[in-house]
């Protein structure tokens, strides 16, 4: 193992291996001898990320600072490899050629004197280069670092236990009194008679109420009058219960019975023939809200 | 290999698998030097499910091998997991719960009349299932219909104690001014519930795979 | 409810969920009239942690919540229960990934100048498709290109818990140091690079996986 060769790698693949395997030997030097065969330097030219990675490479190959690369070296053997790659017919991005003019610039402007006393390193015609060297390598090992991190279906799994039954309730949708009350405004905006005749002086206890007492009939056949009211409910419950079993009556769903004059008075939900007999005495009766609509 | 390894590989690979393991697959998983007996594999997997006991999970063998499942007493909160966020009702939905709570007690035919349109059986099933309505009675008219009412549960729900706690037409006329006035009232029931469920919305796997 | 229901329910959950779940979504599992307190839910899942030492299994918390997993030293037994190898990923993703998760939100263009090179567009929607990466806006310059970021899901495949606990970033060297540190430097980044450059091949994750 070399630890100057980087792209460890062929192709897409990770770490995996040198870049070949000569007579079961893996092979990770560079390729400057050029004993490689040409199908192996293939694979180890594609494998570099661009230039700034070849350049790394070769920085790094002679052990040197990124931060003081000997300029004309570098370009000479970054034209070599380039030459190389045009051989092997590879592919070259155009970022390659851009680089080698790039590396040809610095290096001519290394060759011009400087003023000793501005030879500070702002001036120094590396820098630009040196810095998005420096950018590059900080991100190729924040790759690598990543790519170390043990992560899903490669290194750990998530612990799955079977669940053989599933009772899932249905969650039930929330109302807020205040949609309900719009919906409400809404639906007698529309029914704009209705809402005048009736909701807008109506107490809605008496609603109530009706529905209580209808509730009350069910199941038995007499209910005794007096027994639906309450004295505890003082004048006003009175009140309401008397107008809810008034409403009750001209709506046709009960029918009040004495047996006999000054009999007690007896109330019971009405009877098919009762209620007939309302449609008939009293047509809005049957089907008051139908009449309000109109 | 030490006992313990053994049955850790095996947990491990049981859990990760997920899909029933045989005995012999398990055995394949060591490397052929150090591969355990087929005894020391059913001896760990006894292990392991003596380490179950009194736990949330089981082991248990199934006809293509051993599995480590959930209890089945833990199956009704665990599968709150799955809990799908509710709908919202239906505006039509809304307006007839509004006529029933208004106009009790009344018939589906009434509430049709009322609304213009037809109403959906399954609208009257739904506040009925909810318990906010039930059917008190018939009209005595052909085909007596049902007549419908509002319940204990539905005033318990917006928090009313009568029906006279809903606001006169002449005052939802100014609902918006009403409004304020609600979200207070409302206070004690509906906020109340949204509480409940909005938290899991927010971070529920849903809302965080969809965004 | 006492203690080892709650832990139960909450092992049972996180084993059947096949996904990290946050401690308050563990505790909506349980009923209302029984919610354990928040800080009962994170005494189970301490109790939980302790129980799984020198198990086969771990309870690691991840960007989205708590998730039971398989330990990374039984990778390898363990991921014989596969054929197929695990995916792995080119450099060129790695080294777009990495940009994008340091230095969010970032452009394609960005990406490409940082890497000196053309960012092949499979490579992006690779990681989209993954849900790893997503796109947050664009930026508003002519052409307004996609701001990239990273998800939840990649903190979680990656197993942390945020950003913060990605690996440092190496630090920028300053040319204008240069003089002093050069002898500095000789002693420490060669050596850093080979370190960086040698064990890989040897002893990393994907060629434990790949072997």
């Amino acid at each position: 193992m070399n630890a100057t060769v980087p792209p460890a790698e062929t192709g897409p693949q990770q770490h995996e291996m040198p870049f070949a395997i000569v007579d079961g030997e893996p092979v990770t030097e560079p390729p400057k001898d050029l004993y490689i065969p040409p199908q192996a330097l293939k694979v180890f030219l594609e494998a570099f990320e661009g230039p700034l990675d070849l350049l790394l490479y070769l920085i790094r190959r002679q052990n040197l600072d990124v931060l003081d690369i000997p300029i004309a070296e570098i370009t000479r053997q970054y034209l070599e490899y380039i030459d190389l790659m045009r051989e092997l017919e590879l592919e070259l991005a155009g970022e390659y050629l851009l680089m080698a003019a790039m590396l040809a610039e610095i290096k001519s402007r290394m060759l011009l004197p400087r003023p000793a006393s501005e030879a500070a390193e702002e001036d120094d015609p590396r820098a630009e280069l040196v810095r998005r060297l420096q950018e590059y390598e900080r991100f190729k090992r924040a790759a690598e670092d990543l790519d170390r991190l043990p992560r899903l279906e490669r290194d750990v799994w998530a612990g799955k236990a079977e669940l053989v039954e599933r009772h899932v309730a249905p969650l039930l949708p929330d109302v807020t009194l205040k949609e309900m009350l719009l919906a409400f405004k809404d639906v007698i905006q529309r029914a704009a008679m209705f809402a005048h005749h009736h909701v807008q002086r109506e107490r809605l206890s008496v609603r109530q109420r009706m529905s209580q007492i209808i509730e009350a009939l069910q199941g038995s056949e007499l209910v005794d009058f007096a027994r639906l009211f309450r004295v505890e409910e003082g004048r006003m419950g009175v009140t309401v219960t008397f107008v809810a079993l008034l409403e009750l009556l001209r709506e046709g769903l009960l029918e009040v019975v004495q047996a006999d004059t000054y009999a007690p008075l007896h109330v019971r939900a009405s009877t098919p023939r009762a209620a007939v007999a309302a449609a008939n005495d009293d047509v809005a009766a049957t089907a008051p809200a139908d009449s309000e609509t109109r | 290999m030490n006992d313990t390894t053994v049955r850790n590989v095996i947990e491990a690979a049981l859990l990760a698998a997920g899909r029933p393991v045989s005995a012999a697959e398990l055995r394949e998983l060591f490397d052929e030097f150090e591969r355990p007996a087929a005894e020391a594999i059913d001896a760990a997997l006894a292990e392991l499910a003596a380490g179950y006991e009194g736990r949330g999970v089981a082991l248990r063998e199934v006809a293509s091998g051993w599995r480590i499942e959930v209890r089945a007493e833990l199956a009704q909160p665990v599968s709150r997991l799955w809990q799908e966020r509710p709908a919202k009702y239906s505006r039509a939905l809304l307006e007839t719960l509004a006529l029933i709570a208004y106009r009790q007690p009344i018939t589906r035919g009434e509430i049709e009349d009322i609304r213009g349109v037809a109403v959906n059986p399954n609208i009257i099933r739904t506040v009925i299932e909810r318990g906010w309505v039930r059917v008190i009675g018939h009209r005595e008219v052909p085909g007596r219909p049902e007549l419908l009412a509002t319940t204990r549960e539905f005033l318990d729900y917006f928090g009313l104690k009568t029906l006279d706690d809903l606001p006169t037409l002449a005052q939802l006329k100014d609902i918006e001014t009403l409004g304020v006035q609600l979200e207070f009232d409302a206070g004690t029931s509906a906020p109340e519930a949204s509480e409940v469920q909005e938290p899991p919305a927010a971070d529920s796997p849903s809302a965080a795979a969809g965004d």
